[in-house]
Order: C-alpha cells, then structure tokens, then sequence
C-alpha cells in the first residue's frame, strides 16, 4: 500500500477510536506488514498535520489517539452543561500519593495523609479506572496494594509515570525562602 | 533553638487564596486571637485535610523554618484550635487529638536534658519523626495540585470519536463446499428422500446446463429476440463432452416442456424458445419470416 | 468571534461528539450568537473542507455528524474482527437443493425439505446473488424455476457444478453412518 494511502487508513482508524491504539493495533489495519519504522514516521507525519488543528494527535501510554485541545473546552463545555466535577482534594492527594508511592496499601495512604481514608474515595479512583489492585502485602489482613493504571496515564496525556512533574525537593526550598 | 512563634502578616506560602469564606466574606487566615462562631469552625475543620494540613498551615503562616519547629508556640496554637472546635461540640476527627498528644509529648522530651549521645552521633531530635511526616504530606499535596493542573480528560479535553457505522460494510456468511455437503446431508437425515434424490456428478453437469440454456434464452427474450437458433446454442470451443451435456440438458428442458423447438420445415434452420414465452407472444408465429 | 475560529471550534465539537448535534447544540457552543445562516455556511465550508479525507462531515436526520468513509470500513474492521455470520439451516438447506436438483420451483424444494420455504429465504439468496430465475413451469400457477448464478460458483471458487462434492459417495457415507 501507498504510504499516503496508508496515512490515511491510519487517520480513519484513530479518528474513529474508543480507546488509544497500541502500535501492534494499527498494524492489524493492513494486510500487508508495515515495518514499526514506517508506522511511526506516519504516526509522526500525522501528529505533524493536525498540529495546528483544534485537534491534536498524542502518543499515550496505552497508544495513539486524538483529542481536542484544551483551548476548546471551555466551548464545549456548554453542550453539557453538566460539568465532570473537580476531584476533592481529599481525592486528589490520595491519588498523588498512589501515583508516587505505588504500590501502596490504604494504611500508607492514611500514614502519610494523618487521617482516615473513606472507601468512597478509593472507589472513586478505582471507578474511574485510574487506580487497581495490583496485589496484597503479606501482612495481617493481606492489605491490597494499589497502584495506577494505563488509563490514568491516557487520561492525563502521558506515556509513563517518568513524565509526571517531578516532586518537588521541599527542604532546600524551604532554606532559601528562609534565607532571604 | 527557640524562637518566638509570633504569627506574621506575610502572605503564608500555600495560602494565597482565601482558604474559606465565612458569611461570604473571603477569611485568608485564621483568626486568632477572636471569637470564633461555631459556623465558621465547622467551614475551617472542612478546609483541612487532618493534623497534618493544620499544622503546616500554621507552620507556614508563622513563616517559619519546617526544619527548626519552636514546639512550645505551635502546640500551643494547635491546642487552641483544637479546643475552640471542641468546645463548639464540633465532631472533630480523632486523628487531631492524637496530634495534640504527640506535640506535647515532643514539647516535653525537648524540656528534658540531652541524653548523653554516643561518641561520634548526634542525639535524635525529638522533632525529626514530625519533620519528617510534615514534609512527606508538603510533597503529597503540592503533587495533588500539579497533578490537578495536568489536562485530565473530560474535564480540560475530550477525546475524538468519529462514528463508524458498521452497517455500512456488510458482511456476508462465508458458505463453504463443505457447509453445502453438510445441509444436504441433513436433508438426508430427515429420511424424506428417497433413491432418485440421489445425483450423479453427469446428471449434476446436465442440470447446470439446463440452468444456462434458460438463461440464454431467458436474455433472447429480453432483447426481443425469443427466437434462437439452434447452433448458436452451442459454444464449440467447450469441446464435445461439454456439448454432449449441453444438448442433453436442451432435450431435458423440451421432455419437462420447458422449451420449445420448432423447425418450419426440414433441413430449415431449428429454433428454441421458452415454452413459457408461447403465452404472452402472438400465437401465429410465421417462421418463415424469421429466416433471412 | 472570527469565523474562522467558530469554524475550528465547530470542527473540534463534532469531531467529539457521540452523537449527531443539531444545530441549537451547535448555536449553544457560542456565548454570542452565530446566526443560523452563518452557522450553516461554516458548517458547508468544513464539510467542503473534509470532502478528501478518510472522514466526511454528514447531515442527517438529527443533526451533523463525521463519520468515517465506507471505504475505510476494511481496514477499521480488522480491529475488531467480528466473526462472519452464518446461514441459517433453512437457507443452507434451500440453497443445497437448489444446487443439486436445479432448476427447482419452490414446490419442489418444499416437498423436499417437508415444510414450507419463506420467501425471506429465497430472497436472501437471490440478494447474495447466488440464485436467479431462469424461467417458468408450464404448470397452473407457472411457479419461477430456480438455478444458481455464475457467481455462486466464483464465490465458492468452482469453475463447474460437476467440481461440488458427488452426492453419491455422499449418499453411501450417510448409509454407512446410519448402519453402524
């Protein structure tokens, strides 16, 4: 197949998406095999194109997939003018805590947090598939060990966890603040 | 080490934004040394997230070095909260007084004389285990927030999901030679069949003959022409045991008076036609008119 | 707003939309109202400008809906292979009379099979184009005589009808199956 022909099947198929599609997905489209380095110079020519598009192509962790660009939300917003609630904060720093310490058990949660962690919390994570099970601790009472998940990363437009925002080193900040 | 724990008019590092808002007015920091309504209490107990989150948020309001905590002020101011809640019979979360028994318990091993430290070492600061926990739960919330300004699907974007309509491809059952055998076999098993359904792989050929004979004349009629010659029937480059059956299916086709042949007189060309034309054509063919 | 601009923002709202907006839903994406009839030459403009890609901009029934090309079905489907569907017994049992015993009317081939024969299902066969009409029985009632195409033999990749399993060697398995 023609690789411009090729781009296009590629375009098609990850326009019409549901989820990312992994390379070896987007090599199921052709009959014939298209090498990985021919796949990922279109996947890049694509990305190339709709650079300046209110659409954007991105490489996630579980694939390739499109979105629109943030810019565009607050528009359309107003088609639903039910908004996906903010995660409290509660949520928020529980998760944190799963992304940085993984794999973690509810009690290091709670250690790190000084307070009780609701289950509704945990729920809310797991719900919306950004967090799992991903084993027990041999301890009294087996605690599950949770962790984050390829969607998590998807949903935040990363590849790995190695391109989350670094931690920040508090104490030399605290020294210099100190200094001034 | 001790230094006073005077709260300061700075601006406190991680309350820039007013932390509640009590009776509609924006409250940036905590009220001190006022009388606290029990509303605005319950608002504050919301606004933290346990000890730990009251603690800084003192810490940091006081502008003062996490590493070098001056325990006396801090539990004090702690204490103070913590009891104002209590005495509004505010449900407070057990984890707080938990805390005001751990600063009081470090504000009093750091009262007590230093340990004799081992040559070399440096005696543990009651302090360091608190430290340390402020400092983890500093990292966890400040990663809550960038992690909260990432682009978090559905919220800051939505993914593109152009429809498919799958009916637009149809897809056919595959039928194999072998799925043909099967359903013929299953008519055998319903045992209605007798000998004569039995067919020969001849009387097969004949029958697609017969199929391709009404065919041909089935078009004939079609353009006009529902008369054809008997020679043109016949394709000779099939060589003669395709003719053979071909002729055989024409006599099968005229004996189940499908088809129709007609000569007007002999060594005169011969003529096919559907029988079932006979009924909507005129009835006095002439032939003759035909030959030509 | 620019045109220009609404035309990007219409563009990114259907391009994720689940389903076909109307145009209120595309009016309410804009704080300012955009009239309809500009509303409607963007909406012309952003069709005309996917008129050569592997997506095309519909308006149907509901509203204005992208939807991927028909072509690009082939490709999209080896995502999700779906198994191909099969004949039910009925047609599976019709066609084979039809084969081995053409031309039939459908008298012959319900006296063959003990039940009557839906017209569905010479119809679904007549659809695939396997079978046709190749004349009548002079009979009161002239029923159709049926026979199969020349593409039921392509598609099942035979050159003849005499190249089909013989039935009589078939006929003998069955008796031999049946006396054991």
């Amino acid at each position: 197949m023609e690789p411009s022909k090729a781009k296009r099947v590629l375009e098609a198929a990850l326009l019409a998406a549901q989820q990312p599609l992994s390379l070896r997905d987007l090599q199921s489209l052709f009959e014939d095999v298209l090498s990985p380095d021919v796949l990922r110079r279109l996947l890049e020519e694509l990305r190339d194109e709709w650079r300046d598009r209110p659409v954007e192509l991105l490489q996630l962790a579980s694939g390739w997939r499109f979105r629109t660009r943030a810019e565009y939300m607050p528009y359309l917003e107003r088609l639903n003018p039910e908004k996906p609630p903010r995660y409290s904060r509660a949520v928020m720093e529980t998760l944190a805590i799963i992304v940085y310490k993984q794999p973690v058990t509810r009690g290091d949660i709670e250690q790190i947090r000084g307070v009780q962690v609701a289950t509704q919390i945990i729920k809310v994570l797991e719900e919306r598939g950004w967090v799992d099970v991903v084993g027990h601790r041999e301890t009294p009472g087996r605690p599950a060990l949770l962790a984050t998940t390829k969607k998590f990363l998807d949903d935040l437009g990363l590849r790995n966890l190695a391109e989350l925002p670094p931690l920040e080193a508090l104490n030399q900040t605290l020294e210099l603040a100190n200094e001034r | 080490m001790v230094s006073d724990f005077q709260p300061t008019l700075d601006v406190p590092v991680q309350a820039l934004l007013p932390f509640a808002m009590i009776y509609g007015q924006p409250m940036a920091e905590m009220p001190l040394d006022l009388y606290i309504p029990p509303d605005a209490l319950a608002v504050m107990l919301e606004a933290f997230e346990g000890p730990l989150d009251l603690l800084l948020y003192l810490i940091r309001k006081a502008n003062v070095d996490v590493l070098d905590i001056p325990m006396a002020p801090l539990t004090a101011q702690y204490l103070k909260y913590v009891e104002a809640m209590q005495a509004s019979n505010l449900e407070l979360a057990a984890e707080y007084l938990v805390m005001a028994a751990v600063l009081i318990e470090i504000k009093s091993r750091m009262l007590l004389p230093k340990p004799p430290a081992a040559i070399g070492e440096e005696g543990e600061d009651p302090r360091a285990e608190l430290v340390r926990r402020l400092i983890e739960y500093e990292q966890m919330k400040l990663a809550a927030r960038s992690l909260d300004d990432l682009d978090h699907a559905d919220r800051d974007f939505a993914w593109v999901e152009v429809w498919v309509e799958k009916s637009l491809i149809q897809r056919l059952p595959e039928v194999t030679l072998d799925d043909l055998k099967d359903a013929w076999l299953g008519l055998l098993r319903q045992a209605s069949l007798n000998k004569h359904h039995q067919i020969r792989r001849e009387e097969l050929s004949v029958r697609e003959h017969m199929g391709i004979i009404l065919r041909q004349l089935r078009d004939a009629g079609e353009q006009g022409a529902p008369h054809v010659r008997f020679e043109s029937m016949f394709d000779l480059t099939q060589g003669v045991p395709v003719l053979v059956v071909h002729f055989l299916a024409m006599l099968e086709l005229a004996r189940e008076n499908l088809l129709e042949l007609s000569q007007a007189e002999a060594f005169t060309p011969i003529y096919l036609r559907l029988k079932a034309m006979s009924m909507d054509s005129e009835v006095n063919f002439d032939y003759g008119t035909i030959e030509g």
